[in-house]
């Protein structure tokens, strides 16, 4: 790991928080566009985050707060990885421990609400983990690694080859942001069966950490989706973007559905999906491990 | 630490408690958050639980059954926190001041910070309601 | 097919139906009724709008002939049903357009708070 | 199997009102609902006892805010039946313009509510959109935007003249309009079918005999609609029930959409026919001593009040029963079995009005 | 109003009967109305037959008790609880029974529409 | 000392003591277990010293040990028969009657009197590294089990005690596990198979109730299925090759076609012994038994011996069309394992489906057979031993403190068995995230699956996918149903103190434990100094790199101990650094009617207080052995079929 690794794995861990909460901010304000309404300004998210942080401590338990930070340094401990060009297969495996903290958390708190949420929520991982698994793999057998560097290495887009993995990221990525129709553990929105899911009993400072560990995981994902375009980078970013858009459309004209149906949809299409696709590396586009 | 000062006047989140409202004022609340009026425009979402919330928007009087939610829900939202009472009969017990099972205005159990008259209370004396209670959160230390 | 499609693009590239309120406010439709203003110079204090408020939104001190007689109205308690304008005999009690508006305590209007003589209400 | 169980209301984002239903669900299936109810419950009754009876009007109109004209209506058809006063015809064609303007706002909430009840926010705010001018009409003619006091004894308070009917005509082409984006979804989105329909089964025969009323009865294949017995005007404006034979959530769902295209046909034809006339006769004297009563149809199904006066200002009794109280038995049929995410969608497909069911 | 309205007086001993019989002719119940009348209660039974109504008048003494028709027809329990909770009537063998908690708290008023009963004026 | 003392001692000492254990008295069981046991681990170390000095060791004992086993083999086969006939059970006694018969015809009518396979032991690194294994951990477990059988006895308050009869079987197995691990012969390993057979059929039973008595049977006969398979397997390979050798088979590269069908015979054989779909339901079954033999027979030794014959046959098919299915066969049990596991609640059921998971993830990667699988296999085997026999005897402890192996009933037990349940969940981790071995094992498996070692590793890879993803949901329920914050008023009462905290079982589960984390944080010397020799000595070329203490691939780069640091940092420090006080603690959101008490409480219909409950949910109707089992079944005897068949054509 060379130190312009190093560098730029840093500078991801400072400039994420501000990428992610400006894009959560252009999130909110293009979702109340599109239902007709001005919405907040796009600073919002960080009005929120501040506002969260001076609020009066408040807790259930201290072993929930214990994972809640566990959940926020393991996400940036992906971020750091995946700038870091490290090996994607362990950012990955890194993230669901991530995501399991958050389920830690709200089991250790003895709350129906919650507790029902943390169990969707590996609901929710089942469903989106062998996406992500399987998209490294795909992408392996187009670059031959399964380093980050690799892919830059690689040289040409990585969606020519790979466009129904793609497709499938998609999927994984609907369930990871928590946008309509997945939205089942927690929603973004607040009108949900469930309160607010797994986040029912964090308030105050806690309640930002978990913001802005979700600035951090919409940056990783967003880069892991700029990665199918990684050269020349900059149209993997608009790539990212267009993807985040296509995300927010997504989300308004979907109503949440349940998890049985997004555990089918995301097995059955997401992981059927990318096994056509290696198939059809196999076939028509060479595997680079046989050439 | 003014950042989280002036943040906190960019973000009330609200939770809507209906005591015993007939819901008019429920429904103007509603509407509040619908494209026509959207308070989201000054950071407002309606989050919907008390942990998260900063500003607890109650219609309708108090019952004696409903008096212990309120209570609970008022108690379980951390500090800094504001009470805004929708519509006459949060504020007096209105048009149901005679009925057995009322209490009264919600300010017999709880504190509340303001009052928007109305019945039902028109979106915007709910707005102007929401501006007063930032100008009171502003003031918090 | 996503039907909601066509609606979010086009409230996406259209104008938002926001109404700006506060910073700018509608016309009031004729007829609203949004507050109430009693004009005591006018008032005959016969105690018929006590009486027919559903809401007791009104009380009146002292009987009619009494030199310190005055009325008390809370708007916090009024239902704005307009009853009391349609009975009033002597055309004392008038509905405005404009809402009534919020405070941070139950201002009334008359003996305890503001003085009701005046005759204006912010 | 492992139980949980906990409570969903009070106070619950899903629910706009308080009600409590503890659920106990193996896995995430529902296997248990007890209701708790009495958060809403204020005493009207006994405080229409109390009060003079024209009073009682606006009481009656804040049982429920939602269908606050419909209650008022009701109110005053009892105690004219109970008085026997003939109402002007025009004042009754102007009740059902602005009883049926009260079903399409009431509709176009509840769709809203449905939306937001799976997650589909944007359409929960084009809905609210949509209903945001059908308040705009109530409020240019009766004064008000939800309670709309417009409603007397003897007949009503507010005349829509031409000018204003000019600019009804034209505000409800625009909710028209809105309604034709709308409806659409709810008919065809595959996610919104994927999450109504089978959900909250009613069959023709328990709908009956579980005492539902309303769009849940016409769901469930019954053309039974309290409009049909023809009071205020509808006997004269041909009125012909929805029906739909699902029994689901679903059906609920297209009952409530049709009824609010035929809502707004039926503002238009009484809008056309409309005598010139009295706005209101003058009531003197008190209700007699005797007993009436008085069902009208209110967005969520049949109200049923009944009255006995006994010669003074005051009513001896006024029992009001309300639609949802019906529905109540139905709702808590249809929860067991159900997965935990449908609760809100099947709570909401009886279009639940706590207030009303409580008074 | 263009429908039918039976009415039927009932002893109370005889309501379930009735209230069978009606069951059978595809009845069901709209609501009850409860009557304090002084020294008895009048209880009226509204019944839907299609669009008409169908009503059984009962009258039962204060400190009697009046079989619930719940066991006949669910849906009745609720309004069963009501009335019992409001005017105290003894109702016995409701199928879902509130203990008297149904609408009302310990801190409410109780019985609170019996005529004697005085309103609490508050708020 | 010499190597073939040293292996002397691994096999006969364990028998030796069993056989005394059954005469001396019970006080002095004690010392008779723990001496011998730690001769073990002792001999174990420096076998593994002396193979890794000197190279495999061979060795074959004097003729007439030949006859001896001949003679035991015989009783041990009549044995089967005699209780197929008690027990009344068909299948007991068709294939018992059928493998003494095929013995016999072979033995005595096919093999030439007086043939040898020689050498009849032979001992390379594979061999000394699943002796280890045996060796320490099933040592441990003995000692373990001391303890438990203690209290497990007054439980059932039995009046005699049988513990002698127990710890026969328990310890003379150690000496058949490394007779099985050792031998080359064939003949000398199907003699030490059917040993274990017995002892498991014995164990399973120990508890004489119906239910042990139903499994035990069961377990029997699905695994004299699998000697009746290795013997087929013998009998072929004997008439195809002539040889009987173990060293033959596998020395030489790639065998040709013909051998094919014995070689997958012997993979079937395998699967039985490792309960591989379609023979799961065996090991479900018996974990009837007491904790100790789950732990060591059904997790950290026996079942190996299934997947280690699978491994060590491994060179002799690379390549064929046999690996390919194996790997594909091995992924789908991974994956139907663990979705089986997510619908468990019994504790040791979820363990047990855990382990045929992991299992079939060996077998998998056998089947894979390239030098970075074989890699992974071994190092999942050492990883998985230390770990499932680790979360076995926890398990074993917080059932004899809670009397329930019900994971609903564990709930909150981090607040009255606070040590345990630590230990518990400090295992799980161990067992399913990233710094630790047996996700450096999942990492190596995904990267060797993902090579295209075969036009069907699209399938292996997708079920390996969806497998990695079941663990996780079943793990992580259950970690969260113990630190699920039940107050103490709440709780139902556990013993106070089940083991005295300083006990012998705490300390077996110390050790384990932070041999198992010591192991993952030294992934790196462990692959150098002894998993990269064993694969080369299979005769694959090591593919992992270990310099500066990182793993890495031709593929992928993982270190171990620099991300064992962050995440422990990223751990630890919050929960020393994270203080709240009594005051801003705060009762759960329950709607607003939460009842002033202590605990999840609220006020329900007419006013009442409802204790809120937080059950678990296992999705039964999706994931659960009804819905699944016939499919699951079904799709195994498919793909058995397929391979078989496969080989034939």
């Amino acid at each position: 790991m060379s130190g312009f690794d190093w560098s730029v794995g840093l500078a991801a861990l400072v400039l994420a928080p501000f990428v992610g909460g400006l894009l959560r901010g252009i999130d909110r304000k293009l979702t109340a566009r599109m239902q007709g309404r001005i919405g907040p300004p796009i600073w919002q998210q960080f009005y929120d985050f501040f506002k969260l942080i001076g609020k009066a401590r408040a807790a259930t338990t201290k072993g929930s707060l214990v994972w809640i930070w566990g959940y926020l340094l393991l996400t940036m401990l992906t971020v750091f990885m995946l700038f870091a060009q490290q090996d994607l297969l362990i950012i990955f495996f890194i993230l669901a421990f991530a995501g399991a903290c958050l389920a830690f958390g709200a089991f250790s708190v003895r709350s129906p609400y919650s507790q029902i949420g943390a169990h969707r929520e590996i609901m929710q991982m089942l469903s989106y983990e062998p996406i992500l698994l399987l998209a490294v793999v795909a992408i392996f057998l187009q670059t031959g690694t399964f380093k980050v560097s690799g892919i830059f290495e690689y040289g040409q887009p990585l969606l020519f080859t790979l466009p129904l993995a793609f497709v499938a990221v998609l999927i994984a990525l609907t369930i990871k942001l928590r946008k309509s129709p997945f939205d089942i553990s927690a929603s973004e929105h607040a009108h949900q069966e469930l309160v607010r899911g797994v986040y029912t009993e964090y308030s105050g400072r806690f309640l930002a950490l978990i913001e802005l560990t979700h600035w951090y995981e919409l940056v990783l994902i967003l880069a892991f989706v700029a990665l199918f375009w990684a050269q020349p980078l900059w149209v993997g970013v608009l790539l990212a973007l267009a993807v985040y858009f296509l995300e927010l459309i997504v989300d308004n004209v979907e109503a949440r559905l349940q998890w049985n149906w997004m555990l089918s949809i995301s097995w059955a299409a997401g992981v059927g999906l990318i096994l056509l696709n290696i198939i059809m590396i196999e076939m028509f586009f060479g595997n680079v491990l046989r050439l | 630490m003014g950042l989280v000062a002036k943040a906190r006047v960019k973000s009330p989140w609200i939770v809507h408690y209906c005591c015993s409202s007939c819901n008019g004022c429920d429904i103007e609340i509603l509407a509040c958050l619908t494209p026509l009026y959207d308070v989201e425009r000054f950071g407002v979402l309606n989050i919907g639980n008390p942990k998260h919330a900063d500003l607890l928007v109650v219609t309708g009087p108090v019952n004696k059954r409903n008096v212990r939610v309120l209570e609970n829900i008022y108690n379980q939202m951390p500090a800094p926190k504001l009470v805004m009472a929708v519509g006459a009969c949060a504020c007096t017990g209105g048009v149901f001041h005679n009925c057995y099972n009322i209490l009264g205005g919600i300010d017999k159990v709880i504190p509340v910070n303001v009052y928007v008259p109305g019945c039902a209370a028109r979106p915007e004396a709910i707005i102007d309601g929401v501006v007063l209670a930032l100008d009171k959160l502003s003031k918090i230390k | 097919m996503p039907w909601m499609m066509p609606n979010i693009l086009k409230n996406l590239f259209s104008s938002p139906a926001t109404r700006k309120y506060p910073f700018e406010t509608r016309q009031y439709w004729a007829g609203a009724r949004g507050q109430l203003q009693i004009d005591l110079a006018r008032c005959v204090f016969c105690g018929l709008c006590q009486r027919i408020c559903p809401a007791q939104a009104i009380t009146q001190y002292g009987n009619k002939k009494d030199p310190d007689v005055t009325i008390d109205y809370n708007p916090f308690a009024c239902i704005y049903c307009a009853r009391c304008a349609e009975k009033c005999p002597s055309g004392a009690i008038y509905i405005h357009e404009s809402h009534a508006v919020p405070a941070d305590r139950k201002i009334t209007y008359g003996r305890n708070d503001i003085s009701l003589s005046k005759g204006e209400l912010s | 199997m492992s139980r949980i169980t906990f409570p969903f209301g009070p106070q619950h984002p899903v629910l706009p009102e308080g009600i409590q239903l503890s659920l106990t669900c193996e896995d995430e299936k529902v296997v248990e609902v007890r209701p708790v109810i009495g958060y809403m419950h204020r005493g009207i009754e006994k405080a229409a006892e109390r009060n003079p009876y024209p009073n009682n009007v606006f009481l009656c109109e804040r049982i429920c805010g939602i269908c606050s004209f419909i209650h008022a209506l009701s109110y005053c058809q009892l105690v004219e039946e109970l008085m026997k006063v003939e109402v002007p015809p025009r004042a009754r064609y102007l009740r059902v313009v602005w009883s049926e303007l009260s079903r399409m706002h009431s509709h176009l909430l509840w769709l809203g509510l449905l939306a937001d009840s799976f997650g589909f926010e944007s359409l929960f705010m084009q809905c609210w959109r949509a209903r945001e001018t059908v308040l705009d009409i109530l409020e240019m003619t009766t004064g008000q935007r939800v309670i709309q006091s417009s409603c007397i004894v003897g007949g009503v308070r507010r005349d829509i003249n031409a000018d204003q009917a000019r600019q009804v005509r034209e505000m409800l082409n625009k909710v028209k309009t809105e309604i034709d984006a709308v409806l659409p979804v709810f008919q065809k989105d595959y996610t919104i079918k994927a999450r109504t329909v089978g959900k909250g089964v009613l069959p023709k025969g328990q709908a009956w005999t579980l005492g539902a009323v309303g769009p849940m009865l016409r769901a469930s294949g019954w053309a039974w609609d309290c409009r049909s017995l023809g009071y205020a005007a509808y006997g004269e404006l041909g009125f012909e029930p929805v029906v739909e034979n699902g029994g689901d959530s679903y059906a609920r769902t297209m009952v409530r959409a049709r009824e609010l295209v035929q809502s707004y046909e039926l503002v238009l034809r009484a809008l056309d026919s409309m005598p010139e006339g009295e706005l209101a006769v003058k009531v003197k004297g008190a209700p007699p001593a005797g007993e009436a009563i008085m069902r009208t149809e209110q967005p969520r199904g049949e109200l049923f009040e009944y009255a006995r006066g006994n010669g003074t200002q005051q009513l001896e009794r006024l029992k009001i029963r309300t639609p949802t109280f019906a529905n109540l038995p139905a709702l808590l049929a249809m929860l067991p079995g159900c997965e935990i995410a449908d609760v809100p969608v099947i709570v909401l497909s009886i279009d639940p009005c706590i207030a009303c069911t409580e008074r | 109003m263009t429908y039918f309205m039976n009415e039927i007086a009932v002893d109370k001993g005889a309501l379930g009967l009735t209230v069978q019989q009606l069951l059978d002719e595809n009845c069901r119940l709209a609501t009850t109305v409860c009557l304090d009348q002084g020294d008895y209660f009048e209880v009226l039974y509204y019944f839907h037959r299609d669009l008409d109504l169908v009503t059984l008048r009962v009258k039962v003494g204060k400190d009697e008790e009046l079989p619930s028709i719940s066991g006949l027809h669910l849906p009745a329990a609720l309004i069963e609880n009501e009335m019992k909770e409001f005017f105290g009537i003894n109702i016995t063998d409701i199928a879902i029974d509130f203990q008297g908690r149904m609408l009302l708290t310990e801190a409410s008023l109780q019985k609170p529409m019996l005529k004697n009963n005085a309103n609490r004026m508050e708020g | 000392m010499a190597g073939d003392t040293l292996i002397a001692i691994l096999i006969l000492l364990p028998m030796a003591t069993a056989a005394a254990g059954l005469a001396v008295k019970d006080q002095l069981r004690r010392p008779l277990i723990i001496i011998p046991s730690a001769v073990l681990i002792a001999a174990s170390l420096m076998l593994l010293f002396q193979v890794l000095e000197h190279g495999p060791l061979t060795f074959t004992p004097a003729p007439a040990w030949g006859s001896v086993i001949l003679v035991l083999e015989l009783a041990l086969l009549a044995y089967f028969v005699y209780l197929g006939v008690v027990r009344r059970h068909v299948l007991v006694l068709g294939l018992g009657g059928l493998q003494f018969a095929l013995f016999c015809l072979f033995k005595f009518a096919w093999l030439p009197s007086g043939f040898k396979a020689q050498p009849a032991l032979h001992v390379d690194l594979l061999a000394v590294v699943l002796g280890l294994v045996i060796s320490v951990v099933g040592a441990l477990i003995v000692i373990y089990g001391l303890n438990y059988m203690d209290n497990h006895e007054r439980h059932l308050k039995l009046s005699a005690t049988r513990q002698h009869i127990f710890f026969f079987f328990l310890v003379g197995f150690l000496g058949a596990m490394n007779g099985v691990v050792f031998a080359n012969s064939l003949l000398w390993l199907f003699f030490f198979w059917e040993i274990t057979t017995l002892c498991c059929y014995h164990l399973i039973r120990h508890d004489l109730t119906a239910e042990a008595e139903q499994s035990a049977l069961r377990a029997l006969w699905m695994n004299l299925f699998g000697g009746v398979a290795l013997l087929t397997g013998m009998t072929l390979t004997y008439q195809v090759s002539g040889t009987l050798s173990l060293l033959d088979l596998t020395g030489f590269g790639p065998v040709g076609p013909v051998l094919l069908l014995p070689l997958a015979l012997f993979c079937v054989a395998g699967f039985t012994k490792a309960a591989q779909v379609p023979f799961q339901s065996w090991l479900l079954g018996a974990m009837v038994a007491p904790t100790p033999v789950s732990a060591l027979l059904h997790s950290a030794t026996m079942v190996k011996a299934g997947v280690y014959l699978v491994l060590r046959l491994a060179p002799a098919y690379e390549g064929t069309y046999l690996s390919a299915l194996l790997a594909v066969f091995g992924a789908f049990v991974f994956m139907v394992a663990s979705l089986l596991a997510i619908s468990q609640r019994i504790s040791k059921r979820v363990l047990a489906y855990s382990t045929i998971a992991s299992l079939g993830l060996v077998v998998c990667l056998a089947g894979i057979n390239t030098g970075l699988a074989i890699a992974a296999a071994v190092a999942l085997i050492i990883f998985h031993a230390v770990t499932k026999g680790l979360l076995f005897l926890v398990v074993g402890i917080m059932e004899q403190g809670i009397h329930s192996r019900d994971i609903e009933d564990m709930e909150g037990l981090i607040t009255r068995l606070p040590v345990i349940s630590g230990l518990a969940i400090l295992g799980m981790i161990v067992m399913l995230f990233v710094p630790f071995g047996v996700l450096f094992t999942k990492w190596a498996s995904i990267q060797a699956a993902a090579t295209p070692f075969s036009d069907l590793y699209p399938l292996a890879v997708v079920f390996l996918a969806l497998g990695s993803a079941a663990g996780m949901v079943f793990w992580v329920r259950w970690i969260g149903r113990l630190i699920s914050n039940v107050s103490a008023a709440d709780a139902p009462p556990a013993e106070p103190r089940p083991e005295p905290w300083r006990s012998v079982s705490y300390l077996v589960v110390f050790s384990l434990l932070a041999g198992a984390v010591a192991l993952s944080a030294l992934a790196a010397p462990l692959v150098s100094s002894l998993i990269n020799p064993t694969v080369a000595a299979m005769g694959y070329s090591p593919a992992l790199d270990t310099a500066g203490w990182h793993l890495a691939t031709p593929y992928g780069f993982f270190s171990p101990w620099v991300l064992f640091i962050i995440i422990a940092l990223a751990l630890l420090l919050p929960v020393l650094l994270v203080r709240i006080r009594p005051e801003e603690v705060q009762p759960v959101y329950l709607c607003g009617e939460n009842q002033p008490a202590t605990g999840p409480t609220f006020r329900s219909i007419a006013d009442q207080a409802t204790p809120a409950q937080t059950g678990g949910i296992y999705w039964t109707r999706t994931f659960g052995e009804q819905s699944l089992n016939t499919w699951v079944n079904g799709a195994g005897i498919v793909l058995l079929a397929a391979l078989i068949v496969g080989v034939i054509v």
